[in-house]
C-alpha cells in the first residue's frame, strides 16, 4: 500500500537537497558546479588565463602554431623549424593549411615558407598536422579567444601570427614540451653520433686506402716488369 | 464623488505597482531557484555599460530582460488575425491585474473611508475572484486562434480544454472554506481565521491540496504546463508572440500566479494574520507576501522536478480524481461542521479522504508500476 | 570472417550462386536473391535473422594489359577492358547461433543497375537499401518507399560513384578558404 | 531469450500511403524543432492529437563522410570519424582502429588495450547519462536530471581531455594502440569519479524511477517485440530492452573484454520505460568493467610498432564495436593504396529509426517525442 | 450624474456588441463580440447594485457559454467565413417585419403605461440611498439562494436540461459528415 504520490515526493526531496546543499559547497566540488569564465582580462599577459586548471589543460589543444627556436627578441624568421615540406598540407583531413616556399635571388630554394597560411575557420584543431610533421615544427596552442568580426581575412591567420617561441610552448604545454624537447636532443645526438662513426668509418677507409697507396707504391719499383699481372684487392 | 475616485486610486494603484515590481523580483527569483536546483549559479553576469563592474548577482536581470522585450521587434504572421492577435494579451493582462485588488490585503496607509470601500469591494470577492480568472481562459484561446499557426491552434485547444476543466475543481475546494464561514467576503474568511487555520482542519487540508494543484493547472505551471509544452509543440499558444506582447504575456501569468496563491492563502492560510500582528498591524502586509512567496518557492521547486503530464492523463486526472475528490471533501468538511467535537471528526475526515484517494489514483493506473529487471551473463 | 561451413550448404542448394574466394563472399544472381534470403532465415539452415550492413560499392571499368606470348614467341601486350559494376553487399548475422557474418553480394551492370530488393526478409535494409539507391543508383525491385534517402528529391547525379563530378553550382562560400582551395585545384587535383 | 518467431509472411504490413485523408493536420515537426535532437525533420498526420502517419526526413547533416574518406588516407580520416556520433568520439575511433587493424595485424600493447576499454566505457557512461536526461527533457522535467547528468559528463570530458586534448573531439586511437599515453595521475582522478559515480546513480534513480508522472508517460508506450526488433536490425539497448541477448561485448568480445566480468541487462516489455531502465543498468553495469579494468592496467607502451606509412594490402574487412547506441561497423575495402578504397560506416541511429513510425502510429504527439527520445538518436551518425 | 455618464457607456459598448455579434461574417470575431456584449450587460448589473449577478453573469456567461460557443465552432468548418458565397438575400421582407415586430411588443407596454415609464429611470438616475442600504450587501446572496431554492427549484432544472439539449443538438448538426473510405459523404 505505497503512499500515493511518494515517487514525486521523494523527487522533490532530492532537488530540496541539491538546492540547500549547493549553499554550502564551498570548493563548488559537487552541489555547485558552474566553472565560471576565465576572464582574458584577469590573466597576466602571454600567460594563460589565471584559472587554467578549470578551463585550459596543460594538454588542451585548440589551433595549431609554428615554434622556433630564438629566444624572444630577434627575428623569429631566423630560427623557424618549418622547412615548408608541404606533407601537413597533403597530410590535413579539412585541407586549411596553404604553403608557399621561399626561392632566394637566383631561385635556389631556401628551406622556409613565405606563406603559411591556416584557415581557422576550417581548421578543426585534430593534430593530425603535428603528427606528421618529421620537424617538430608545428604544435597546437591552447588560445582560445579567437573571435573576431572580420570573416574573410580576420579567420585566415598567417604565418607571422601563428610563429610562437619554443619557451612559450614550454609555458602552456610543459611536459609534452620537455617530451618532445628531449626526443629532439636525442635523434640530433643519435645523428651527431651516426655521423661522428661515418666520419671515423669513413677516416678510417681514407688511412686504410692511403696505407695501401703508400704500401703500393712501395712494392711497385721492386717487381716493376711482373706488374701487369697484379690486380688491386 | 471626486473623493471616493481619489480612495479607489489610492487603494488600487498600490496594489498594482506593488505586484508588478514583485514580478520583476519574482522572475529573478525563479532563475536563481531552479539554477541552485540544478546545481548552477543562475545569472550572475550583468556588463553595466561604460563600467568596469560585472558582479550584480544577477539582481539586473529582470531589467535587462525587461528592456530586451521593449526593443525587439514584434513580428505578427502573414496571416494572422491582426486584430485579436493584439488584443489577447491585453485580455491576458487586465483580468489578472483586476483580480488582485479583491485580495484583504489592507494597506498600512488606508484611513477609515478607503477601508470601507475596500469592505465593500471585497463583499462578494471569492465569486468575482473566479468571474474575473475565468477570462483568461479566453485570452488563451483568442490567442491560439489568432496566431494562425498549427502548434499554437494545438496549445490554444489544449490550455481552454485543461483551464475549463480545472475551474470545476478549483471552486468546489474554495466552496468548502465559503461552506465553513457562512460568507462569500474575503474579510469574514479571514477574520475566521484568527485563531486557526483552516489548513490544519484534515477537510481544509485536503481542499488547499486539491486547490493548489487546479491552481497549478490554471496558470499552465509544472506539471500541468502542456499548453507551453516546448518539447511537443514549441511554446504553444504564445508561439508567434515576439516582443513586448511576449512580455505581456509573461507579466499575466505572474500576477494570475500571484492572485491565486493570494486567494490561498486567505482561504487557507488565514490571510494577513501571523505572530505580533495585533501589536503592529502593519505586519499583516508582510504575512500576506510572506506567505505568497512560500507558495511560490513550491511552484517553483515542483517546476524544477516534475515532468509534464500527457493531455488525456491531464483530463483523466481533473474528471475522475480531482472533482470525485471535492465533491467528497465537501461532504466530509459538511459533516465534520455539524458534529462540533475535533478529536472524534479529524481522524476519521482524514482516514476517509486518504482512502478515497489512493482509491481513486489506484483505479486509474492499474498496470503502472516500478519494475524489476532480470540479467543475462 | 567467414567461417568456411556457412556458404557451403548455399553453394549446393543454389548451383546459380558462386564463391569469390578474394572477398569471402557470395555473388548471387539478382533474380532468387530474395529465394536466397528466404532460405537463409530459415531455422534449418543457419538462420541468418539480422542483416547488419548493407553497401554499395563502385568498381569503375579497368583496362588489365596482359602479356601473352603468341605463336611466333614476340610478346605482345593485349588491352582488355573488365566492365566496371555496382555491387550490393549484404552482411548477415544470426542473433540466436552468434554465428560470424556471411557475406552476400548482387552484382549489377553500372549502365542501368537492378538489383534485387531484400527489405520484405530483413526489415533492417529498408533505409540502407534507400540509400545505396540514393547515392549510387542501383535500382531496388520490392522495395516497399525507394526514394532518395539523404539527398533532396529533386537532386540528379549519384555523388557516391567515382565517377561523379560536382554541378558547377556547388555553392561555396568565397572564404580566404576558397582562395586556398583553389590555388591547391590549380596545383595538384584533390579528388 | 525470446525464440525468434519463423518469419513466414513479411512481419510488417505494406501501408498505402494515400488514403483519404482530408480531415488530418499536417504537421512539420520539422529541423528547427526543439525535441528532436538534431537536424530531423518528421512529417507527422495527425487526427486531433493522435499520430495517424509518420513519415522522418533524413539529410539536413550530410555531409558525404565516406566520399572524402576514399580521397584521404587512413590516418587523415581518424578524426572525421569522431565528428559521426559526436557524443562517443571514443567508440567510434575504436570500430575504426579495430577495422583497420583487420587489414594489416598490428599487436595492440596490453595497457593500450587497458585504456581503449577504459576509454570506451567512459564514453558509454558519458552517452547513458546524457540520453537520459535528455530523455527527461522531452518528457518535460525542465532540465534538473539533464543538468544533474551534465555535471557527471563535465568530470569525464575533463578526463578526456587531460588525456587526448580536447573533450570531444578526442581523435585519440590509432591504428595499433592510442596516440599517446595518459598524464601521471590521470588513473587516480578516474578512480575517484567511478567511485563517486554509484552516489550520483542512486541519486538519480531516487529522482526518477519511481516518479508516478514518468510511469505513466513511459510505460506501455512505444513497445517494440523481440522477433520485429531482430528482424529490424535494432542493435544496443533498443534491442535489450525488448529482450533479445545480443551485446557485441559479450558476442564478438573484441578487445579484452573476455577479461571482464559483468552482466547484459534484459528488458521484458520493450516499450519506452525499459529503454530508459536499460541504460541506467548498463551505467552500472560499466562501471563493474571501469572498476576492474583500473584495478589490473599493466604499465607499458602504448603504441605497438605500427608502419610509418599505413599502406594495407588488398582485402575487404567489416571490424564492428558495441557503441552506446548499438552496433557501429566500418567496412573497408583496401585495394594497396594509401587511400581506402571503399568505406562505409554501419549508423546504429539510422538503422534504429526504421521502427519509428511503427512505434508512434496510434499513440499522440507527445508520445512521438517521448518515443524519439528513447531511440536515442545523434544526427551527426544518422546523416554522416 | 456618474451614474448616468456610466450607463450611456455601457448600453453603447452593449448595443455595439450585438451588433457586430450579427454582422460579422468570421464567426470567431462574432463569437468574441458577443463576449463583449455580456460584459457590458453584467456592468449595467454592477449599476444596478446587484453585484452577485453581475459576478455570475461573468463567470457564467464569458467564462463559461463563451467557451463551450467557441469550442463547437472549432468543430465546424467553414469558419473564417472568408470562402462563404453571399448567403442570398430573398428573405428580407420577413426578416423586416419581424425586426419591426419583436421591439415593438418589448417597448410599447412600457410607452403606454405612463406611470411605470417615468418611475423606472429616475429610480436608477438617483442612485436610490433607500435601494442602497435596504438591500445589504451581505444578503443578496443569501436571498437570492433561498428564493432560487425554494422558489423556483424547478424552472432551475428544466433550464439546466434544456441548455445541455441545446449543446448537444448544436454539436450533432455542426458535426462534419463522417467520410466512409471511398470519399463518399455518408449521412451524419
Amino acid at each position: 500500500m505505497k503512499l500515493l504520490g511518494s515517487g514525486i515526493f521523494k523527487g522533490m526531496a532530492v532537488t530540496l537537497e541539491n538546492f540547500v546543499r549547493s549553499y554550502f559547497d564551498r570548493d563548488r566540488k559537487h552541489h555547485l558546479f558552474t566553472k565560471e569564465y576565465a576572464w582574458k582580462s584577469d590573466a597576466p599577459a602571454d600567460q594563460l588565463p589565471a584559472r587554467a586548471d578549470t578551463t585550459v589543460t596543460t594538454r588542451s589543444r585548440n589551433f595549431p602554431m609554428l615554434l622556433h627556436d630564438g629566444k624572444g627578441s630577434e627575428d623569429p624568421m631566423a630560427s623557424i623549424r618549418c622547412v615548408a615540406c608541404q606533407i601537413c598540407e597533403r597530410e590535413c583531413p579539412p585541407q586549411c593549411i596553404f604553403i608557399e616556399k621561399e626561392y632566394d635571388a637566383n631561385g635556389k630554394f631556401v628551406k622556409r615558407p613565405v606563406i603559411f597560411d591556416i584557415d581557422i575557420s576550417v581548421c578543426m584543431s585534430c593534430q593530425i598536422c603535428v603528427e606528421v610533421c618529421p620537424f617538430d615544427a608545428i604544435v597546437m596552442n591552447s588560445e582560445f579567444e579567437l573571435s573576431n568580426n572580420d570573416r574573410f581575412n580576420g579567420l585566415l591567420v598567417r604565418r607571422d601570427a601563428l610563429l610562437k617561441s619554443n619557451d612559450y610552448y614550454h609555458r602552456i604545454h610543459p611536459e609534452e614540451a620537455q617530451e618532445r624537447d628531449d626526443r629532439m636532443a636525442r635523434e640530433k645526438a643519435e645523428k651527431e653520433a651516426k655521423q661522428a662513426a661515418a666520419d671515423a668509418a669513413k677516416k678510417k677507409a681514407a688511412e686504410l686506402a692511403a696505407e695501401k697507396a703508400a704500401e703500393l707504391a712501395a712494392a711497385k719499383p721492386k717487381v716493376d716488369p711482373a706488374a701487369p699481372t697484379a690486380t688491386p684487392q | 464623488m471626486i473623493d471616493t475616485l481619489i480612495h479607489i486610486l489610492a487603494l488600487t494603484a498600490p496594489v498594482a505597482m506593488i505586484f508588478a515590481s514583485l514580478f520583476a523580483f519574482t522572475t529573478w527569483l525563479e532563475r536563481k531557484i531552479l539554477a541552485r536546483i540544478q546545481n548552477r549559479i543562475g545569472p550572475n553576469y550583468i556588463n553595466i555599460p561604460f563600467t568596469k563592474f560585472r558582479k550584480t548577482f544577477g539582481l539586473l536581470q529582470p531589467a535587462a530582460d525587461g528592456f530586451k522585450m521593449l526593443v525587439k521587434e514584434d513580428i505578427v504572421p502573414h496571416g494572422a488575425d491582426r486584430f485579436l492577435h493584439l488584443l489577447a494579451p491585453i485580455l491576458a493582462l487586465v483580468p489578472a491585474m483586476m483580480v488582485l485588488c479583491l485580495l484583504p490585503f489592507d494597506l498600512p496607509f488606508a484611513n477609515e473611508s478607503m477601508k470601507r470601500i475596500h469592505a465593500a469591494a471585497l463583499d462578494n470577492a471569492v465569486l468575482l475572484f473566479f468571474g474575473i480568472t475565468s477570462i483568461n481562459t479566453l485570452a488563451v484561446f483568442m490567442a491560439g486562434w489568432a496566431s494562425r499557426n498549427k502548434y499554437s491552434l494545438l496549445g490554444g485547444m489544449r490550455a481552454v480544454a485543461q483551464m475549463v476543466s480545472y475551474e470545476i475543481p478549483l471552486v468546489l475546494s474554495a466552496a468548502v472554506v465559503i461552506m465553513a464561514v457562512g460568507s462569500l467576503s474575503a474579510q469574514k474568511i479571514v477574520a475566521a481565521q484568527s485563531t486557526h487555520w483552516f489548513i490544519f482542519t484534515p477537510w481544509g487540508l485536503a481542499a488547499f491540496f486539491i486547490f493548489f494543484i487546479a491552481s497549478l493547472a490554471e496558470t499552465n505551471r509544472s506539471p500541468f504546463d502542456l499548453p507551453e509544452a516546448e518539447s511537443e509543440i514549441i511554446a504553444g499558444y504564445f508561439t508567434e508572440y515576439s516582443g513586448f506582447k511576449f512580455a505581456l504575456f509573461f507579466l499575466g501569468e505572474y500576477l494570475s500566479i500571484f492572485a491565486i496563491n493570494g486567494l490561498a492563502v486567505t482561504l487557507f492560510f488565514g490571510g494577513g494574520n501571523g505572530p505580533w500582528v495585533q501589536a503592529h498591524p502593519w505586519l499583516s502586509c508582510v504575512w500576506f507576501l510572506a506567505k505568497i512567496f512560500g507558495l511560490i518557492f513550491i511552484i517553483i521547486w515542483l517546476r524544477g522536478t516534475v515532468p509534464r503530464l500527457r493531455v488525456d492523463q491531464l483530463m483523466a486526472f481533473a474528471w475522475k480524481f480531482l472533482m470525485p475528490l471535492s465533491i467528497l471533501n465537501l461532504f466530509v468538511a459538511a459533516v465534520a461542521l455539524k458534529v462540533q467535537q475535533p478529536w472524534l471528526t479529524w481522524p476519521l475526515c482524514a482516514l476517509v479522504l486518504y482512502a478515497a484517494a489512493h482509491g481513486l489514483s489506484r483505479l486509474q493506473q492499474k498496470n503502472v508500476g516500478p519494475r524489476t529487471y532480470q540479467y543475462a551473463e | 570472417m567467414t567461417s568456411p561451413a556457412l556458404h557451403e550448404p548455399v553453394l549446393q542448394q543454389f548451383p546459380a550462386t558462386r564463391w569469390d574466394a578474394a572477398a569471402r563472399a557470395l555473388i548471387v544472381p539478382a533474380d532468387i536473391a530474395r529465394a536466397v534470403a528466404q532460405w537463409l532465415t530459415q531455422p534449418a539452415n543457419g538462420e541468418f535473422d539480422y542483416c547488419s550492413n548493407v553497401t554499395g560499392v563502385d568498381f569503375l571499368p579497368k583496362e588489365i594489359k596482359e602479356k601473352t606470348k603468341n605463336a611466333d614467341g614476340t610478346e605482345e601486350t593485349l588491352t582488355r577492358t573488365e566492365p566496371g559494376s555496382l555491387q550490393v553487399v549484404y552482411h548477415l548475422y544470426s542473433m540466436r547461433r552468434r554465428t560470424g557474418p556471411l557475406v552476400l553480394k548482387q552484382v549489377a551492370p553500372r549502365e542501368k543497375p537492378v538489383a534485387a530488393s531484400l527489405t520484405p526478409v530483413w526489415r533492417s535494409c529498408e533505409l540502407q537499401e534507400r540509400e545505396v539507391f540514393d547515392l549510387f543508383g542501383v535500382r531496388f525491385e520490392g522495395h516497399p518507399d525507394l526514394r532518395r534517402l539523404l539527398m533532396w528529391d529533386e537532386f540528379e547525379g549519384f555523388p557516391m560513384r567515382r565517377d561523379y563530378v560536382e554541378p558547377a553550382d556547388y555553392e561555396w562560400e568565397p572564404t580566404p578558404h576558397g582562395e586556398v582551395l583553389e590555388k591547391h585545384r590549380r596545383g595538384k587535383v584533390i579528388s | 531469450m525470446s525464440t525468434a518467431a519463423p518469419i513466414a509472411a513479411p512481419p510488417y504490413k505494406l501501408v498505402r500511403h494515400d488514403e483519404a485523408e482530408a480531415g488530418l493536420l499536417e504537421v512539420s515537426m520539422g529541423p528547427h524543432h526543439p525535441s528532436t535532437h538534431g537536424v530531423f525533420r518528421m512529417d507527422v498526420k495527425l487526427d486531433g492529437e493522435t499520430v495517424v502517419r509518420l513519415k522522418p526526413v533524413f539529410g539536413y547533416l550530410h555531409r558525404n563522410h565516406e566520399k572524402l574518406a576514399e580521397g584521404m588516407s587512413y590516418l587523415s580520416s581518424m578524426p572525421f570519424t569522431d565528428r559521426l556520433d559526436y557524443f562517443n568520439s571514443m567508440a567510434n575511433n575504436w570500430a575504426y582502429a579495430l577495422a583497420a587493424e583487420k587489414l594489416v595485424d598490428v599487436p595492440v600493447p596490453e595497457r593500450a588495450q587497458y585504456l581503449r576499454v577504459i576509454m570506451a566505457e567512459l564514453t558509454r557512461l558519458v552517452n547513458h547519462t546524457s540520453l537520459v536526461g535528455f530523455f527527461l527533457n522531452d518528457l518535460g522535467a525542465l532540465g534538473t536530471p539533464l543538468l544533474y547528468a551534465f555535471r557527471e559528463r563535465e568530470r569525464i570530458l575533463d578526463l578526456f581531455e587531460q588525456a587526448s586534448g580536447a573533450r570531444m573531439m578526442c581523435n585519440y586511437f590509432r591504428f595499433g594502440g592510442l596516440r599517446c599515453d595518459v598524464p601521471a595521475g590521470w588513473l587516480d582522478r578516474t578512480r575517484a569519479l567511478v567511485g563517486g559515480f554509484p552516489k550520483f546513480l542512486d541519486e538519480f534513480e531516487k529522482l526518477l524511477c519511481e516518479n508516478e508522472i514518468i510511469l505513466a508517460r513511459t510505460q506501455h508506450v512505444g513497445v517494440l517485440s523481440g522477433a520485429q526488433a531482430i528482424n529490424a536490425g535494432i542493435t544496443g539497448p533498443m534491442l535489450r530492452a525488448s529482450g533479445v541477448n545480443y551485446d557485441l561485448r559479450k558476442v564478438d568480445a573484441y578487445g579484452i573484454y573476455d577479461r571482464f566480468s559483468f552482466r547484459v541487462p534484459l528488458g521484458a516489455a520493450g516499450d519506452c520505460y525499459d529503454r530508459f531502465m536499460i541504460r541506467m543498468l548498463e551505467m552500472r553495469e560499466s562501471l563493474k568493467i571501469l572498476e576492474q579494468a583500473l584495478r589490473d592496467i599493466p604499465e607499458g607502451p602504448v603504441m605497438g610498432n605500427a608502419p610509418r606509412v599505413f599502406k594495407p594490402a588488398a582485402a575487404e574487412v567489416y571490424g564492428r564495436v558495441e557503441s552506446p547506441k548499438g552496433e557501429l561497423g566500418f567496412y573497408l575495402i583496401a585495394d594497396g593504396t594509401t587511400k581506402p578504397y571503399r568505406y562505409r560506416v554501419r549508423p546504429p541511429s539510422l538503422i534504429n529509426l526504421t521502427v519509428l513510425e511503427d512505434l508512434c502510429v496510434g499513440h499522440s504527439i507527445a508520445d512521438a517525442v517521448v518515443i524519439l527520445g528513447s531511440i536515442d538518436i545523434v544526427l551527426g551518425e544518422v546523416d554522416r | 450624474m456618474i451614474e448616468q455618464v456610466a450607463f450611456y457607456i455601457l448600453s453603447a459598448v452593449a448595443v455595439l456588441g450585438a451588433l457586430l455579434a450579427v454582422s460579422r461574417r468570421n464567426l470567431v470575431h462574432g463569437v468574441f463580440a458577443l463576449l463583449l456584449f455580456f460584459a457590458a450587460l453584467s456592468g449595467l448589473f454592477v449599476m444596478l447594485l446587484a453585484d452577485y449577478v453581475a459576478a455570475v453573469q461573468v463567470l457564467v456567461y464569458i467564462g463559461a457559454v463563451g467557451i463551450l460557443l467557441l469550442f463547437t465552432i472549432m468543430l465546424t468548418e467553414h469558419v473564417t467565413g472568408d470562402d462563404l458565397r453571399r448567403l442570398g438575400v430573398r428573405g428580407w421582407f420577413w426578416g423586416l417585419l419581424l425586426a419591426v415586430a419583436v421591439p415593438a411588443v418589448l417597448i410599447l407596454p412600457a410607452v403606454l403605461n405612463e406611470k411605470s415609464a417615468k418611475a423606472a429611470p429616475i429610480v436608477v438616475a438617483q442612485g436610490n440611498p433607500a435601494l442602497a442600504n435596504n438591500a445589504t450587501q451581505a444578503n443578496t446572496v443569501k436571498a437570492l439562494g433561498k428564493v432560487l431554492m425554494e422558489k423556483y427549484v424547478v424552472p432551475l432544472e428544466v433550464l439546466a436540461l434544456l441548455l445541455t439539449a441545446a449543446l448537444i443538438g448544436a454539436v450533432a448538426v455542426a458535426h462534419a459528415p463522417e467520410k466512409d473510405a471511398s470519399g463518399k459523404d455518408t449521412p451524419a
